[in-house]
């Protein structure tokens, strides 16, 4: 608990520090309505991506299937919004829900999948995950050749890259939604609780009585459901699909994730932190394309940087504790694989 | 009699058997379609084409038997690869290739310490360290140095990447292939940590590590020199691969070795190497490897189109993850049975 | 007190908010057998590492033979003869038992290559000492909890120690292997090697310690001669009250069984196993640790479903195929280890205790009802006295007897009709034990059906309504208590 | 004079696919001279990794920023179109290059027709095989817009003007994945199971060294060919060994001149009428592509060989 607060009060401060910063040097350029709204209508695809991959990661596990995911949903959704298209190049007005809702049906067992590698396969989750990733863009590949699917009506990406009121990007109002659906979910109901305690150890959960089995579909069908959701955005703000879209996304997401306070072994992290990591990120790259002299590839060193300094930060403040997790039982291994 | 039941206990406990066996199979598909797999010069294609991904693949093992996990391999390859390239291409260097290697050596280990640094003595999770060092590595090499493709290398390591042990000819096609000296450096390597981990105390305490940290800490292994060490060792393992490649390539390019991580990984695991650390192979590690590089380098051989490809990799890579990991489950449960019938008798 | 082989002197260690030692100074002579009790969390295991170097002391300093030490590593107290074995022996599930035995020695000679040959000879020398035969080649974690502490004990004994410390070493052994250790003891006090272990079972402690210290939240309380002490005493110093016995007298037992076993059997484990429980009565099944008990637990609550026989609940067939399973039917089962099968160590104690009920403490569609949790959390710590400043603390930071409050307090959560309990008391003190006891009695009153599998002896003949004992798998007699005692069960068990 | 100040106001950004190719460090060197000469606000930026997403994500930090013109190479026509659209909507110049099918620009500029360029490659690959033989085509990945254009040109110059040789259709096209191992492993596969292959058409300026690198190896020196897009001095040796007959290119220096030129007169409001003159070489007498009013086209490209490889100075 009060340990992921000093993680968040660290991103606070970075986020403060580097909005001081771009304030003293770059005010005008950066300091614009149009600057926020589009950083606003940019972070939403891989942001909804992250959440997923935190869910996993709290279980204890991950998901390196994300971007295959989106593209295969958005590549699918591509190819019926061509169909849909009519001959003015409008669209019926059920069409735009339709989608949506295929492609979290598509998201949805897609993570189903994923989850039947780790629940029932017992693969290790970042290999099932590469695997099925692979797989997924592998499938776009052999659908599309490889081409983009486009030319579908215009009408999808107005309504997407839409503002509401003229101020709220949708895709940040999809992004709203969703991580809220989700804070929801792991803070407020039964299955959140269920999930940190499996991500805790897989083993006394199943003395406890849970069903590890149905609780790991469920989270990577969510997951799936994100990348998905993630697909239909790029879908949206590219007007068009492709199997290579945001492949950086993949090891983005993760960074993202740990660097929200999400532990890798599972069962602690916390959404607002992973928020916050998205937010930080998002600020530090748009803030980076201020600076016409500072070549672009000085972001990844910042990223990196940030992680690991926050991770110390949180050594020195918490290492006061224990030398090591101290087992003080027998058969305290990770040999209770049954 | 009781030797062979022994003997049988022994391979029942490894899965080196099975991913054999599997690699068998897939290299008897591929000859039979295209009648070329164990022609001379594929199998010496094949080998050099091993060279670089074994190296990465004995580090990652080292790192999963440690209980850890690495993905800043390749950026970190990559960084010391090509800081040297360029620093010789600066300097004008017209010596031997020695001097690549050695300085990419200590490249090498500084950036293994850094990881070491964290993971060993801070004690931080493996893959956020390597995750964040990784991005560190690529934002000096692509910033800092503000790298971009060297397609001129210094004269010593193009000709020592050009020469060869021996040169297979296909007596049929009479196509030609070289087995590059970098072979002997992957050897040697090999055999290195073969030994480091089967001789020495400082190998048996990587797995020692890898099985329960607080009991090698108790033991008296020193476990955060061990770990720091042992990230340096494989820092230099990965720079040594990033320079041969370059060698062998004629030229330095500084990120067509990003993203192989997850390729490697996926050997190391389908040799049987225990994800959580404590339990595997080399040999394992080794066959599991193989059969990665094998499918990435015969799917024109297995005839199979461009658009599919990726999903053949995929199948793949589930396909015998899975298998290896119904074989670590199966193999505990018979273990369990072995005992505790032992116990009863 | 140069002669003294091991002093301490004003140790003082905390944890976050706890303050696990105060001023403890105690010493020991060379060759002195010497029992270091004291209750769950009061400080045993910490003064234990402090002694071995894990934990660095926040004051205080260490002698050994009057030389001085501020803080040492494990290698000084190893290089100074001190020996641990700990509550989870330290030992290496992945590697064979030969490297398990041989590493320490090589490590103290500062070896830095590894001779296969000297290993298996220092392996093969190690067991003999303990006159026990265990497969060299074997991995580790496939063994049993008794194999796993014969290779740390054998492990100790090799490099020349002059100080061997065993926390709670008898808690997973059958009553034969404790008179082997004994007997390993005095054998080592022959040697002039002196060992100080902790305990919580008093007929031990008065079978072979000759001097004691007891400890209380952290304060050495009372040491001594244990010539010049009685049980009453002893647990009074312990836990600062009386204790008066109270054997368990089933009351209203319904007349058809709860749980009824019909030629239940499990493979390689037990067979024709047939019993049957009725509301109001504790059963207690005892045997030898490879007997078949554990597993026979196991299959009750679905772990390793049976795969020959039936079982019975309300005489109606079950198949109990996994916990859930076990759960619908009112099976609640409080593990034998606590700690890998019991508890979230670093999830909070609220969570702990709900976890298996959670789904019925929702508003609807899943939604936590935080009230009615936090209800229920109160409710089990006060009726359980589960001692902790607030229930949100990660349950890690509690003692043993505490923790296994918190177990058996998850399963009265589902207010289950039958609870099995493995070893309900393992490592508990004897406050907390009779405490739960206590529990354990008023709930079989309430019409709860009770088996405990267990092999301390006294326990289940106190607690115990009927003694079922199981030997290589089977069921060989029943027994009730009134007309037995320790010695007549054994000459069943062994 | 009124001109040079009204010009030295305008912010004009240059974006290529990425950054670490030498293509593009090379236009980088024509942006950075122009800036100098002018003494414009010119300045290139390219994305980290080369990616679609994360060049479209760039250009919308520009938009945000309000420059005054952006010149684009296109990782992705398909996805850039939107975000130039939001550009123009902004009112920002756009001028692409390598983009002959965009909508949403003022102009694209072409150093020649893809098609052209394409079919001139295979000119140079049939040159070599002597006219005759079974050969394929290797892209930098089939997701890759402008490499496929040319291969599918080159394959349709080859079946109009060169009936002897053959596209090899078990494996008509390769990738490389813009990496010069992947292209060198894939070309000794495809001679080894296609013994009578006998020429690879490049495209990306990492396929025809890569391929080279297998038919040295293999030893079918002068008896495979190659032929594809490579920059001078890189290929310098691969070129006098003979392994390499001929590769072709065009200053990527001079298109990034180009573009900002042409993105000058635009926003100094000068109206475009054919023949355009950019002042810059090759690019001084440009035409519109039949039946469109935003293309561009230059004349020509260059061949390199052993004889001219030294005379670029790149
Ligand atoms: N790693 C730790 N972090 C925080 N508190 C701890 C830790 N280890 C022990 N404590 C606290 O220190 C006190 C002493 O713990 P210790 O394990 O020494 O008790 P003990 O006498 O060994 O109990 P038991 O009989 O159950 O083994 C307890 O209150 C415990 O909660
Ligand atoms: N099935 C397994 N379970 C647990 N640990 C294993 C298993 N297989 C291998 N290991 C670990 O990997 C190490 C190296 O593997 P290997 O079995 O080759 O060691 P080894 O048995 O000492 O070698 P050799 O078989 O040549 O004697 C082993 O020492 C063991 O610690
Ligand atoms: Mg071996
Ligand atoms: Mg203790």
């Amino acid at each position: 608990m009060y340990r992921n607060d000093r993680h968040l009060w660290r991103l606070v401060l970075m986020i403060v520090l580097w909005l001081l910063f771009m304030a003293i040097t770059r005010f005008s350029k950066f300091y614009s309505m149009i600057n926020f709204q589009t950083m606003a209508a940019q972070f939403p695809e891989f942001g909804i991506m992250s959440l997923g991959v935190m869910l996993c990661m709290i279980t204890g596990g991950i998901d390196l299937s994300v971007v295959g995911t989106a593209n295969l949903t958005s590549i699918l959704m591509g190819f019926l919004l061509l169909r849909l298209t009519d001959a003015a190049g409008g669209l019926p007005a059920f069409a735009i829900p339709l989608v949506f809702l295929l492609a979290i049906l598509i998201g949805g067992s897609l993570g189903l999948f994923n989850g039947l590698l780790v629940s029932k396969f017992h693969i290790p989750p970042i290999l099932a995950t590469m695997g099925s990733g692979e797989l997924f863009t592998g499938i776009c590949l052999a659908m599309t050749n490889g081409n983009a699917v486009s030319k579908f009506s215009r009408t999808y990406a107005k309504t997407i890259n839409n503002r509401l009121f003229d101020l709220i990007p949708v895709q940040l109002i999809i992004f709203i939604v969703m991580a809220a659906l989700i804070w929801f979910l792991i803070s407020k109901t039964v299955f959140g609780t269920k999930i940190y305690m499996l991500g805790t150890n897989e083993n006394v959960a199943k003395f406890s009585g849970l069903n590890i089995d149905s609780l790991y579909l469920k989270t990577y069908m969510l997951s799936g459901i994100c990348a998905a959701l993630g697909g239909m955005i790029m879908l949206a703000n590219y007007n068009s699909a492709r199997a290579d879209y945001g492949t950086v996304y993949t090891l983005q997401c993760v960074l993202i994730v740990v660097l929200g306070g999400v532990n890798p072994s599972g069962g602690r992290g916390r959404i607002s932190g992973v928020v916050l990591a998205i937010i930080l990120l998002r600020l530090l790259e748009t803030g980076l394309n201020r600076f016409p002299r500072i070549s672009s590839y000085y972001i990844s060193l910042i990223w990196g940087g940030v992680l690991i300094l926050v991770m110390v930060m949180n050594y020195f403040t918490e290492h006061k504790k224990v030398v090591f997790q101290e087992p003080t039982h027998p058969t305290l291994q990770k040999e209770t694989t049954e | 009699m009781d030797t062979t039941r022994t003997l049988l206990k022994k391979l029942s406990r490894r899965n080196e058997p099975y991913i054999f066996l599997v690699l068998l199979a897939l290299c008897l598909l591929i000859e039979f379609r295209s009648g070329q797999f164990f022609s001379s010069n594929n199998l010496v294609d094949i080998a050099s084409a091993l060279i670089v991904p074994g190296l990465f693949a004995i580090g990652t093992f080292l790192v999963i038997i440690s209980g850890g996990i690495d993905v800043s391999f390749p950026a970190l390859a990559s960084l010391s690869m090509y800081a040297t390239t360029k620093y010789l291409l600066d300097i004008n260097y017209q010596g031997g290739v020695w001097a690549a290697i050695l300085m990419a050596l200590v490249i090498g280990a500084l950036l293994g310490a850094f990881n070491g640094l964290f993971i060993g003595y801070f004690k931080l999770p493996a893959l956020i360290v390597t995750l964040g060092s990784s991005s560190v590595f690529k934002g000096i090499m692509q910033g800092a140095l503000n790298s971009k493709q060297l397609t001129i290398i210094p004269s010593g390591m193009r000709n020592w990447g050009t020469s060869a042990i021996f040169t297979a000819r296909n007596p049929v096609s009479g196509l030609t292939s070289r087995m590059p000296v970098a072979f002997i450096a992957f050897v040697i390597v090999l055999l290195f940590v073969f030994f480091i981990l089967k001789y020495t105390m400082f190998g048996r305490g990587i797995y020692a590590i890898g099985g329960s940290e607080v009991s090698a800490h108790r033991a008296g292994f020193n476990v955060v020199r061990t770990k720091v060490v042992m990230y340096i060792m494989v820092g230099m393992i990965a720079s040594l691969a990033g320079v041969i490649r370059a060698c062998m390539m004629q030229q330095a390019h500084p990120t067509n070795m990003l993203g192989m991580e997850m390729n490697i990984i996926a050997g190391v695991v389908l040799g049987g190497t225990a994800i959580t650390g404590g339990r595997g192979t080399l040999l394992g590690c080794m066959l599991g490897t193989l059969l990665i590089v094998i499918v990435e380098n015969s799917m024109i051989l297995l005839g199979i189109p461009t658009s599919y490809r990726s999903v053949f990799t995929g199948a793949m890579i589930i396909i015998g993850t899975g298998i290896s990991a119904y074989q670590v489950m199966h193999m505990n449960k018979t273990h369990s049975k072995r005992t505790k019938s032992k116990e009863a008798a | 007190m140069s002669e003294s082989l091991l002093e301490t002197v004003g140790i003082y260690k905390s944890f976050v908010g706890v303050q696990a030692l105060k001023n403890v100074s105690f010493s020991m002579q060379p060759g002195e057998i010497h029992c270091l009790a004291g209750e769950n969390g009061s400080g045993k295991s910490t003064l234990i590492k402090v002694i071995s170097g894990v934990y660095t002391p926040d004051a205080g300093h260490i002698e050994f033979q009057g030389k001085q030490y501020k803080k040492i590593s494990p290698i000084d107290a190893i290089n100074n003869g001190i020996q641990v074995i700990y509550q989870d022996f330290s030992v290496f599930p992945n590697l064979t038992v030969m490297e398990n035995l041989a590493f320490n020695n090589e490590l103290a000679e500062g070896r830095r290559l590894v001779n296969w040959k000297r290993m298996k000879s220092i392996a093969e020398e190690a067991l003999s000492k303990i006159n026990v035969s265990i497969d060299l080649d074997a991995y580790v974690g496939t063994l049993s909890v008794a194999e796993k502490q014969m290779i740390a004990i054998s492990r100790a004994l090799m490099q020349d120690a002059r100080l061997i410390i065993m926390d709670e070493p008898t808690t997973a052994l059958t009553k034969k292997e404790v008179t082997n250790l004994f007997e390993i003891i005095t054998q080592l006090k022959a040697q002039g090697i002196a060992t100080l272990f902790v305990s919580h079972k008093l007929n031990e402690v008065f079978e072979i310690s000759e001097r004691f210290t007891i400890l209380r939240s952290g304060e050495v309380v009372a040491s001594g001669a244990t010539s010049d002490l009685d049980d009453r005493k002893f647990s009074f110093y312990m836990t600062g009250r009386e204790f008066e016995k109270r054997n368990f007298k089933a009351e209203n037992v319904s007349k058809n069984p709860i749980f009824r076993a019909e030629k239940a059997g499990l493979s390689n484990h037990f067979s024709d196993i047939s019993f049957s429980l009725r509301q109001g009565e504790i059963i207690g099944i005892t045997g030898l640790l490879d007997s078949g008990r554990t597993e026979l637990a196991l299959s009750m609550f679905g772990v390793r479903p049976i795969d020959k026989g039936t079982f019975f609940v309300d005489e109606k067939p079950v198949s109990i195929r996994s916990p859930r399973d076990a759960i619908n039917y009112d099976i609640g089962y409080v593990p034998e280890d606590r700690l890998s099968e019991g508890l979230f160590l670093s999830q909070s104690i609220a969570d702990n205790i709900v976890i298996s009920k959670i789904d019925q403490l929702t508003k609807k569609a899943g939604v936590l009802d935080k009230e009615q949790r936090s209800k229920e959390v109160a409710r089990w710590v006060e009726n359980l006295a589960i001692a902790t400043p607030d229930a949100n603390n990660a349950s890690q930071t509690l003692s043993g007897g505490n923790q296994q409050r918190i177990v058996l307090a998850k399963w009265l959560a589902c207010n289950p009709r039958i609870l099995v309990m493995n070893g309900p008391t393992v490592g508990v003190d004897i406050g907390s034990k009779h405490d739960i006891h206590g529990i354990l009695h008023d709930l079989a009153k309430n019409g709860i059906g009770i088996i405990i599998f267990s092999d301390d002896l006294p326990e289940v003949i106190e607690n115990c309504s009927r003694i079922l004992v199981m030997k290589n798998g089977t069921i060989v007699t029943e027994l009730s208590p009134e007309n037995t005692d320790e010695k007549m069960i054994l000459s069943y068990m062994l | 004079a009124g001109q040079a100040e009204k010009k030295t106001g305008y912010e004009i950004v240059v974006v290529p696919k990425d950054a670490s190719n030498p293509w593009f460090v090379r236009m980088k060197v024509g942006v950075d001279e122009y800036a100098k000469e002018t003494g414009l606000n010119v300045y290139q930026r390219g994305t980290a990794q080369i990616d679609a997403t994360l060049q479209a994500q760039l250009v919308q930090d520009l938009i945000a920023q309000g420059v005054d013109a952006i010149c684009v190479v296109p990782v992705d026509l398909e996805s850039l179109e939107p975000v130039l659209g939001q550009a123009r909507d902004a009112g920002i110049v756009v001028i692409a290059h390598e983009g002959a099918d965009l909508e949403n620009v003022d102009y694209d500029i072409e150093a020649f027709s893809n098609a052209g360029y394409g079919a001139f490659i295979m000119d140079n690959l049939a040159e070599a095989m002597g006219g005759e033989g079974l050969y394929t085509t290797m892209v930098a990945s089939l997701t890759n817009g402008s490499h496929n254009e040319w291969a599918n040109a080159g394959v349709a110059h080859q079946k109009a003007t060169y009936p002897k040789m053959k596209l090899l259709e078990q494996e008509p096209r390769v990738e490389s994945n813009d990496n010069g191992d992947v292209a060198y492993n894939v070309a000794k596969e495809l001679f080894k199971k296609y013994p009578n292959l006998k020429g690879v058409m490049g495209t990306s300026s990492y396929d025809a060294p890569g391929v080279a690198r297998a038919i040295q190896e293999l030893g079918l020196v002068d008896k495979a060919f190659t032929s594809g897009t490579g920059m001078p001095l890189d290929n310098a040796e691969l070129l006098e060994s003979g392994v390499v007959k001929s590769l072709t290119l065009w200053d990527p220096a001079l298109a990034g001149k180009a573009m900002i030129s042409l993105a000058v007169k635009v926003l100094d409001g000068e109206e475009i009428t054919e023949p355009v003159d950019l002042g810059v070489e090759g690019y001084t007498n440009m035409m519109f592509r039949k039946g469109s009013s935003t293309v561009l086209e230059g004349e020509g490209w260059i061949v390199i060989n052993a004889d001219n490889v030294y005379d670029f100075g790149f």
